[in-house]
C-alpha cells in the first residue's frame, strides 16, 4: 500500500485528544478515558495529600481501631474508609500511600531507567567490545533472580526509601538496556545517522542529539508500561519485609500489615489492594495504548 | 521435693486420664497435624539446633535431663527425677528416673548422659552454650547406671536450668550405644529419642512425621497415633489451614487471634513466653553525655508516657500482661515475683502529665529529638507493632521520635559493638525463662554483648553496683540469700531505667476444636513440642464454650 | 460483444479512512475481463492497482480499508454481496492471486507440501496419497524439477524464483476462473521473469483462465497481455487492446508511460537514447483535484481539464480513453 | 548450530561467575548469621565460639579463596542451618518447584495465547480492551495478595481446595493460578503483536486467497508464526517464574527452592544463599539455552540452516 504512516512525531495533545476521523474509523484502540481518570486521581491525591488527607497518615488512635468503612455497620463517619489495626485513618494513609508510590516509581524509573537508557544507547551505537560487555553485563542482570537481589541489598543496607530504589533499579535497567540497544541498532543504520556520522559529529554528540530524541518514545512506553512493575515490586518487597519500614504508609505495606486480617477486619488489606490493582491496571492499559500509538514494534514487554 | 512434685504430677496426669477417658479410647488414633512458622534447622540432631527449633519438634522425640514444671512453666523433672548440688558447689548429681528406653528398646542410663552431654560439649556441636558448658564443665563421670555427676570449675547454680528444656536443649539425651553403632550420618537419618514420639519421616522444607509409642511414658502416652509438624510460613496461610481443618493447631500471632476467634477458632494463650522492652545503648559512653537519653529522670519519663494498658488491649488484643521488671516471670527462680509484681505495677503506670512535668523539670519542656530503632525477630512481627506504638505515644508528649527499622539480622548493636546506636532508644524481646542472672548478664555485665550499664572502661555507680551483686549471686549457694541478691540485682538495674519493659508477652495458637480435645501449655513455653502428648482428642475432653 | 464477461468491474470505489483524513485509493474503477483473456493493469506505484485487486478478491488490508461503491461481477454475480462465508467459497476456486513477493508469500513454519495440500484440499476430499499425488502433479505444472523431493522442504530453502511457481501453483491449484497476478515479476531476476511470464501464459493457453495482470511495466504488457487499462490516481485513465495503445495511446498519460518505456530497439538508458520522464507528483489520494487527476502534470493542460473531470470516451470499438483532449470516434 | 551452543555455553560460564563473586560479597554484607542462630541472650563468648565453628573468623579475602576452590569442585558449601550440602538441600527441593512450573506456564499460555489471539484479531474494538484488561489484572494484583485472596475465598469460605503444602492434583490449583497470573498479561501482549504483524504479512494473505476459512487462517497460519517470539520469552519467563515462586511457595507452604530461597535470606545461611543463587542462575542459563534450541525446532528457517 502506498499510504505511509504519518511521521512519527510526539504530540502530547494528539495523543489525548486524536482527530475525528470520518466514516467513524479509528486505527487505535479508543483513548483510555478510564485509566486516565484513575491515574489522575492517583496523582492528585499523590501532589495534594496533605490537604486531601482528613488525618495525619500516622496518628494513631488506638481506641478506634480496626473500624470498618463508613457505610457499613459499626463505621464511624469519621473514618471514610474505616481504620486499621492501631486506629489510623485508612483513607489518609491510602492518600499518602498514592504520595509513596509515586515517589518510588519516579525515582525508580529515573534511576533504572536511565540507566538502562545510557546503557541501552551506548551499547547500541557503539557495538563492538563494549555492546558485548554490557550485554554480558545485561544477560547476568536477567540470570539473577532480581526480586531476591532486593531482599539481599534491603538486609544488607536496612529497610528504606534508598534501598527499595535502588533495588527496584537494579530490576529494573536490564529490561530497558536490552530493548533501547534493539532500537538503536536499528537507528544507527538509519541515513540519518550516517550523515551526522559524514558531518564528522562525536559519538556523544550523534547519541545525545539524533539517538536519544529517537528512542525517547520507545523509553516513554517502557516508563509508562513499567510504573506497575515497581509498585508491584515495591508491595511484594513489603510482604517479604523488605520494603518501607512502618509506620510510613506504602501500599505495599497496609496490604501486608493487614493480611492477616482478611477475614475479621477485610478493608485493612482489601482497600489498598483495591488501589494497587486499580492504579498498576491503569497504568498498564495506558502504557498498552500508549505503545499502539507511539510505538506498535515494540513487543517484548 | 521434686520428687514429691513429679509423683503429683504423674498421678494427676493419670486421674485426669482415669476419668476422662472411657477405656476404648485408650487406643491411639488419628492424626495431630501441627502448623508452624519455622522448623529452625529442621535437624533432628540436637547439637545442631538451637533452642526454639528444640522445643518445637525435637523435644517431641527426646527427652531432656531436666524437665519443666508444669504448673508454674519453671524448672521440674526430666530424665532425671532429681538432682543436687555438693556441699561446694563444685558438683551436681542427677538421680535417674528408672525404666526408660530409647525407641529401639535400649535401656536409658547414665553412660547416655554422659555420652549426650559431652556431645553437646564437641567441636562440632551448634549449640549456643557449647563454648561456656566446655569452659564451666570439667568432667562428667558415671557413678552408676542411674546416677551421673557434673563437676564444675566454680560453682554453677544454674546449671540444672541451662540443661532443662525450659532455658536451652542442651539436656537432650541421645542414645550413646545407637550412634556409636550407626555412626552420626545414619543417625540424623534415622534419630532415635526416648521421648513419647518415634520418628517416622523428616521431609526438608515442608514436615517431620513421627508416630506415638505404644508403652506408657512418664511424660503421657500420647491419644494421636500420629504427629505432623507442617512447615507454613505465612501466617494468614497457617489461619487459613486450621479453619479448613488441614491443621488442627498452628502457632499465630497477636495480629491474627482476634480473626481467628471470630472464625469460631479457639486462641490458646501461653502465658510469660517474653517480655517486650525499650532499651538505650551506651548511656554511659562520654559522647552522649550531653543527650537528653543520659539522664535517668528523662527514661523515667519516657516510661511513663507508655500507655501499657493501650498496647496490651490493641495491639496484643488484650492477650499480654503487665509486666515484671526486666526479665523477670512469676516463674522466675530464687525471686520475689509477688513484690516485684507491686512494684513494677506502680512503677510502669501511665502518667503523661508527670511525664511533660518530668521533661521540663530535665530542661526538656519542648521534647527532644530521640532515635527509635525498632526491630523484631522473624515471626515476632507484633514487635514492630509495639515499637510503633509506644512510639506514636512518645509523639504524644512532645518528642519528636525517628522511628527506624531495622532487619533482625543486621540490628546493629549485636553486630558491631554497638557502635551505630549509641544514643539510641530501641525494641528488645527477652525470652521467657526462669534463670534470671542469666539474661542480665547478657544485657548489663561489661564483659557483655549489650552491657547497657557501663562497658570496662566506664563502669560508674550503677554498674559497679551491679558487677558486685551479679559476683556475689554467682557463688551463693543459700536459696534465702540467693533470692537476696536476686531481688537486688534487679533493684539496681531497674532504678537506672536503661531497660524498660512495656508487656509480658504469650505465644498464641489457634485451635481447629473438632480436631483436638482441651489442653494447656506449659506456662512461659511459647513452643509446644513438650505438650503434643496431652493433648487430647477433641471426643476425650471437648473445648467449654 | 454476446459472451458476458468472466469479471466485470463496475465503478469501484475503495477508500482508505484514516484519522488524518480518507485516502481515495480506488476512485470509481470500471472495466471487463473476458474469459482467456489476459488484461493488464498499468500505472505508477501508488495508483491504486493492488488495492483494486484486493477489492476484488474482498482482502483489504485491516486498518481502515473499505470498498464504499461499485458492482464486482464474477459470473454476472456481484460478489460484493456475498457474505465472508460464501466469499470464502469463491475465493482459490474461482478467483484467485498471485501476490507480489515470493519471499513472504509462503508461510516459512510450512512446508510447501503442507500449504499446497491445504489449497488441494478445498477442493476435494480424498486421501492422503491421493492428495499427495495431486500436489506433485501441481508443482510439475509450475515446471519445478523434482516435485516429490520439494514437498517437504520449507519456503526458506527455495529460491525466489521456484517460490513464486510454487505460490501459482497454489493460486491455480483451485482451478479458477479468473487470476489475478500483482507484479508476480517484480520481485525477481530478469531471466527468471521471462521464464515465468512464460510459465503463466503457458498454464492460461492450458486452463482457460483470464488473468488481470498488474504491472508498472509497459513491457511486460506488451509481452503478456491482450488489453491493458492504464491507471492513474485511482481511476482507469485508458483501456483497449495493447496494440492499439502502443501505436496510437491517446491519454497524455498513457503517452508519457509508453515514452519512458526504453525501446528494446533504441540505444540502452544513458548510452544517447533519452529516455522521457513525467514531471512532477500525482495529486494526494486524500486532496484530489476536481478536474482531470493528471492535469498538473499535462502538457497539454488546458482550463476545462482543471474544471472538470473529462467523461470517459469511446474511442474505438474496444478503446476508451478519460480525456478532454481525445477525439471520439 | 553445536558452535552456537558451545559459545552460549561459555558465556553461561562467564555469566555464573560473575553471578557467583557478586554473591559471595554481597551475602558477607549482610550481617552475621550467628545473631540469628544464638539466642538473645548468648554471651560474647559463645559467639565467638560458633563464628570459629562455622568459619567466618577469617579474612573476607581468603574466605572467598576458599569458596572459589570449593565451588570449582562442585562443592558450594554446607548449609550453616541445616547442616547439610547446600547443593544438596538445593536439589532436595527443586522437584518440588519443577512440578509447579509447567503447569503455571501451562496455565498462563492457555489463557494469554488465546486473549491475545482474541485481542489482535478484534484490534481497537471492545474485545481487545477487554483482553488486555483480563491479562492485566494478573500482573496489577502482588502476587501474595492474589494468593491470601485465592486461600481466603476457595479455600477458607467455599471448601472447594486445600489451602497450603504440597499434595494431591487439588493441592496445585491455587499455586499455579497465582504463579500463572502474572505470566498471562506477557504472553497476551506478546501474543497480540506478534498476531497484528503475521496477520499483515503476504503469506497469510496468500492462505485467504486460498480460501481458507478464518478460523484456520488465524489459529493455524498465524498463531504458528506468533508462537515463535512468544517462544523466545518462555526463558525470561521462566526465570520470572522462579522468582515468583519465592513469595508463592512462601504464602502456599510450597516446600521448593522458592522458599528455601526466602528462608536463606532471612536466616542468613552465607552457603545455602550462594548455592541457591548459583544453581538457579545455572537453571535460568540452562532452560534458556533450552528454549532457544526448542525455538530452533519450532522455526524451520533455524533447526535446517
Amino acid at each position: 500500500m502506498a499510504i505511509a504512516d504519518p511521521p512519527r512525531r510526539l504530540s502530547l495533545w494528539r495523543l489525548v485528544w486524536p482527530a475525528r476521523v470520518p466514516g467513524g474509523f479509528r486505527r487505535t484502540a479508543r483513548v483510555p478515558w478510564i485509566p486516565i481518570a484513575i491515574i489522575s486521581v492517583i496523582v492528585v491525591m499523590a501532589l495534594f495529600a496533605p490537604l486531601l488527607a482528613p488525618y495525619s497518615p500516622i496518628d494513631q488512635t488506638l481506641r478506634d481501631k480496626l473500624l470498618p468503612p463508613a457505610w457499613l455497620a459499626g463505621g464511624s463517619d469519621r473514618y471514610f474508609l474505616g481504620t486499621d489495626a492501631f486506629g489510623r485513618d485508612i483513607l489518609s494513609r491510602l492518600i499518602h500511600g498514592a504520595r509513596i508510590s509515586l515517589i518510588v516509581a519516579l525515582l525508580a524509573l529515573t534511576a533504572g531507567g536511565g540507566v538502562g537508557l545510557l546503557v541501552g544507547i551506548v551499547a547500541g551505537y557503539l557495538g563492538g567490545a563494549v555492546d558485548s560487555v554490557l550485554m554480558r553485563l545485561v544477560d547476568a542482570a536477567f540470570a539473577f533472580p532480581a526480586i531476591l537481589f532486593a531482599l539481599l541489598l534491603a538486609v544488607t543496607m536496612g529497610q528504606g526509601l534508598g534501598t527499595l530504589v535502588i533495588a527496584i533499579s537494579l530490576l529494573l535497567w536490564a529490561s530497558f538496556a536490552r530493548l533501547i540497544r534493539g532500537e538503536v541498532l536499528s537507528l544507527r543504520q538509519r541515513d540519518f545517522v550516517a550523515l551526522a556520522r559524514v558531518r564528522g559529529c562525536s559519538a556523544p554528540r550523534i547519541m545525545l542529539t539524533h539517538i536519544l530524541p529517537n528512542v525517547f518514545n520507545t523509553f516513554m512506553v517502557l516508563v509508562t508500561l513499567n510504573i506497575g512493575v515497581v509498585i508491584i515490586a515495591e508491595a511484594t518487597l513489603s510482604f517479604l519485609g523488605a520494603g518501607i519500614p512502618p509506620p510510613t504508609p506504602s501500599w505495599g505495606l497496609m496490604i501486608s500489615e493487614g493480611r492477616g486480617r482478611i477475614a475479621d477486619a477485610w478493608w485493612v488489606a482489601l482497600i489498598p489492594g483495591i488501589a494497587i490493582t486499580l492504579m498498576v491496571l491503569a497504568v498498564n492499559l495506558f502504557g498498552d495504548w500508549l505503545r499502539d500509538r507511539l510505538d506498535p514494534r515494540l513487543r517484548q514487554l | 521435693m521434686f520428687r514429691k512434685i513429679a509423683r503429683v504430677a504423674t498421678l494427676s496426669v493419670a486421674l485426669v486420664v482415669a476419668v476422662t477417658v472411657p477405656p476404648h479410647a485408650q487406643e491411639q488414633k488419628g492424626a495431630l497435624v501441627f502448623a508452624v512458622e519455622s522448623l529452625g534447622a529442621q535437624t533432628l540432631d540436637p547439637i545442631l539446633e538451637g533452642r526454639p527449633g528444640n522445643a518445637v519438634y525435637q523435644a517431641v522425640m527426646y527427652d531432656s535431663l531436666v524437665g519443666f514444671d508444669l504448673e508454674k512453666g519453671g524448672v521440674g523433672p526430666g530424665v532425671a527425677e532429681r538432682w543436687e548440688l555438693a556441699p561446694d558447689g563444685l558438683a551436681w548429681t542427677f538421680y535417674l528416673r528408672p525404666g526408660q528406653t530409647f525407641h529401639n528398646g535400649d535401656k536409658l542410663t547414665a553412660h547416655d548422659v554422659k555420652f549426650s552431654l559431652e556431645r553437646q560439649m564437641g567441636p562440632n556441636s551448634l549449640a549456643s552454650a557449647a563454648a561456656s558448658m566446655r569452659r564451666t564443665i570439667k568432667s562428667i563421670e558415671v557413678i552408676e547406671d542411674l546416677t551421673v555427676r557434673v563437676q564444675t570449675t566454680s560453682p554453677q547454680i544454674g546449671l540444672p536450668a541451662g540443661l532443662s528444656r525450659a532455658v536451652a536443649p542442651e539436656g537432650a539425651i541421645m542414645p550413646k550405644a545407637y550412634i556409636e553403632r550407626v555412626g552420626e550420618e545414619e543417625f540424623r537419618k534415622k534419630p532415635i529419642g526416648s521421648g513419647p514420639w518415634k520418628f517416622v519421616r523428616n521431609v526438608p522444607g515442608d514436615r517431620i512425621e513421627f508416630t506415638a509409642v505404644t508403652t506408657p511414658h512418664w511424660r503421657g502416652r500420647p491419644q494421636f497415633k500420629d504427629l505432623t509438624i507442617l512447615l507454613v510460613p505465612e501466617e494468614s496461610t497457617r489461619v487459613a489451614m486450621v479453619r479448613t481443618g488441614e491443621a488442627a493447631i498452628a502457632s499465630i500471632g497477636p495480629e491474627t487471634m482476634l480473626g481467628a476467634t471470630r472464625a469460631g477458632l479457639e486462641v490458646l494463650s501461653v502465658p510469660g513466653t517474653m517480655q517486650a522492652v525499650f532499651q538505650f545503648w551506651g548511656t554511659y559512653k562520654p559522647e552522649v553525655k550531653d543527650s537528653p537519653i543520659a539522664k535517668v529522670r528523662v527514661r523515667q519519663a519516657l516510661s511513663l508516657a507508655i500507655d501499657r494498658q493501650q498496647v496490651i488491649e490493641h495491639v496484643m488484643n488484650g492477650k499480654a500482661r503487665r509486666p515484671h521488671p526486666f526479665a523477670t516471670f512469676a516463674y522466675t527462680d530464687y525471686f520475689s515475683a509477688d513484690r516485684w509484681k507491686k512494684w513494677a505495677d506502680e512503677a510502669y503506670r501511665y502518667d503523661p502529665v508527670l511525664a511533660k512535668k518530668i521533661l521540663a523539670e530535665e530542661g526538656y519542656p519542648n521534647g527532644f529529638e530521640l532515635k527509635f530503632a525498632n526491630t523484631a525477630l522473624p515471626g515476632t512481627q507484633f514487635m514492630v507493632n509495639i515499637g510503633t506504638a509506644v512510639a506514636d505515644m512518645w509523639t504524644k508528649i512532645g518528642i519528636k521520635v525517628t522511628l527506624k527499622h531495622y532487619e533482625w539480622g543486621s540490628f546493629a548493636p549485636l553486630e558491631r559493638n554497638q557502635g551505630p546506636l549509641i544514643g539510641w532508644a530501641s525494641m528488645y524481646r527477652t525470652a521467657g525463662r526462669p534463670d534470671a542472672p542469666w539474661r542480665y548478664d547478657g544485657a548489663f555485665s561489661p564483659e557483655s554483648i549489650q552491657r547497657l550499664l557501663g562497658d570496662t572502661d566506664n563502669c560508674q555507680e550503677a554498674c559497679q553496683e551491679y558487677v558486685k551483686t551479679a559476683r556475689a549471686l554467682g557463688s551463693e549457694l543459700d536459696k534465702t540469700k540467693r533470692t537476696a541478691l536476686t531481688d537486688r540485682m534487679v533493684e539496681v538495674t531497674a532504678n537506672t531505667w536503661t531497660v524498660v519493659p512495656i508487656l509480658e508477652g504469650m505465644g498464641y495458637y489457634a485451635i481447629n476444636t473438632k480436631q483436638v480435645g482441651q489442653f494447656d501449655a506449659i506456662a512461659g513455653r511459647h513452643e509446644l513440642g513438650d505438650v503434643f502428648e496431652r493433648i487430647p482428642r477433641p471426643e476425650q475432653k471437648p473445648w467449654k464454650k | 460483444m454476446s459472451e458476458q464477461p468472466v469479471l466485470e468491474v463496475r465503478d469501484l470505489h475503495t477508500h482508505f479512512f484514516l484519522r488524518r483524513g480518507v485516502v481515495k485509493a480506488v476512485d470509481g474503477v470500471s472495466f471487463s475481463l473476458r474469459r482467456g483473456e489476459v488484461l493488464g493493469l498499468v500505472g505508477e506505484s501508488g495508483c491504486g492497482k493492488s488495492l483494486t485487486a484486493l477489492s476484488l478478491m474482498r482482502l483489504l488490508p485491516r486498518g481502515g480499508a473499505r470498498t464504499v461503491k461499485g458492482e464486482v461481477l464474477l459470473d454476472g454475480e456481484n460478489i460484493l454481496e456475498r457474505t465472508p462465508a460464501e466469499m470464502r467459497e469463491i475465493r482459490g476456486r474461482r478467483i484467485s492471486m498471485v501476490l507480489q513477493d515470493p519471499q513472504t508469500s509462503l508461510n516459512p513454519v510450512f512446508s510447501i507440501g503442507d500449504q499446497l495440500r491445504e489449497a488441494i484440499q478445498r477442493r476435494k476430499r480424498a486421501p492422503h496419497a491421493e492428495i499427495i499425488k495431486e500436489a506433485v502433479a501441481a508443482l510439475r505444472r509450475v515446471e519445478i524439477a523434482a516435485p516429490e523431493q520439494r514437498l517437504d522442504q520449507y519456503p526458506h530453502q527455495m529460491s525466489g524464483g521456484m517460490k513464486q511457481r510454487v505460490v501459482g501453483a497454489i493460486a491455480i491449484s483451485g482451478e479458477p476462473g479468473v487470476l489475478i497476478a500483482d507484479e508476480p515479476t517484480t520481485a525477481l531476476d530478469v531471466t527468471i521473469q521471462l521464464q515465468y511470464l512464460k510459465l503463466l501464459k503457458r498454464l492460461q493457453a492450458e486452463t482457460g483462465m483470464a488473468i488481470l495482470f498488474i504491472t508498472h511495466d509497459f513491457g511486460v504488457v506488451g509481452r503478456m497481455c491482450d488489453r491493458v487499462a492504464v491507471m492513474y490516481a485511482g481511476r482507469i485513465v485508458e483501456c483497449g487492446p495493447v496494440r492499439q495503445i502502443f501505436e496510437a495511446p491517446q491519454h497524455p498519460y498513457t503517452r508519457a508511460l509508453i515514452a519512458s518505456v526504453p525501446k528494446m530497439t533504441g540505444p540502452p538508458p544513458g548510452m544517447g537514447g533519452r529516455l522521457a520522464t513525467i514531471e512532477g507528483q500525482p495529486p494526494s489520494l486524500m486532496d484530489l483535484p476536481v478536474g482531470c487527476r493528471f492535469a498538473g502534470r499535462c502538457p497539454l493542460v488546458e482550463q476545462r481539464c482543471l474544471d472538470a473531470y473529462p467523461g470517459t470516451v469511446r474511442i474505438g470499438p474496444e478503446h476508451t480513453a478519460d480525456c478532454w483532449k481525445v477525439v471520439p470516434a | 548450530m553445536k558452535r552456537y551452543i558451545a559459545r552460549r555455553l561459555m558465556q553461561g560460564v562467564v555469566l555464573l561467575c560473575m553471578v557467583g563473586t557478586i554473591v559471595f560479597f554481597l551475602g558477607r554484607l549482610t550481617g552475621n548469621p550467628v545473631d540469628l542462630m544464638m539466642p538473645e541472650d548468648a554471651t560474647a563468648e559463645d559467639r565467638a565460639a560458633l563464628i570459629q565453628t562455622l568459619g567466618l573468623d577469617g579474612p573476607i579475602l581468603d574466605q572467598f579463596a576458599i569458596f572459589v576452590g570449593r565451588a570449582i569442585q562442585g562443592d558450594l558449601g554446607t548449609s550453616i542451618r541445616m547442616r547439610q550440602p547446600a547443593v544438596e538441600a538445593f536439589f532436595d527441593r527443586l522437584p518440588n518447584t519443577l512440578v509447579l512450573l509447567p503447569w503455571a506456564i501451562l496455565l498462563a499460555m492457555l489463557l494469554g495465547i488465546p486473549l491475545g489471539v482474541v485481542a489482535a484479531v478484534n484490534r481497537g474494538s471492545f474485545l481487545d480492551r477487554a483482553a488486555g484488561t483480563v491479562a492485566v489484572l494478573g500482573i496489577a494484583m502482588p502476587s501474595f495478595w492474589l494468593g491470601i485472596l485465592l486461600i481466603f475465598v476457595f479455600s477458607v469460605e467455599l471448601g472447594w481446595l486445600p489451602s497450603g503444602r504440597m499434595g494431591g492434583p487439588a493441592h496445585y490449583v491455587l499455586p499455579v493460578i497465582t504463579l500463572a497470573a502474572f505470566l498471562v498479561a506477557g504472553f497476551m501482549r506478546i501474543t497480540r503483536s506478534a498476531m497484528l504483524e503475521v496477520m499483515e504479512s503476504e503469506f497469510v494473505k496468500l492462505a485467504r486467497i486460498k480460501g481458507l476459512s478464518e478460523g484456520v487462517v488465524i489459529w493455524k497460519h498465524c498463531l504458528r508464526n506468533a508462537l515463535i517470539p512468544v517462544l523466545t520469552l518462555w526463558g525470561v519467563f521462566i526465570g520470572n517464574l522462579i522468582t515468583g515462586a519465592i513469595v508463592t511457595e512462601t504464602v502456599f507452604a510450597w516446600p521448593g527452592i522458592g522458599r528455601l530461597t526466602y528462608e536463606a535470606v532471612i536466616y542468613r545461611d552465607f552457603p545455602l544463599l550462594q548455592a541457591v543463587i548459583i544453581l538457579k542462575s545455572i537453571l535460568i542459563l540452562s532452560i534458556n539455552l533450552g528454549v532457544d534450541i526448542l525455538y530452533a525446532y519450532v522455526d524451520p528457517r533455524i533447526r535446517l540452516a
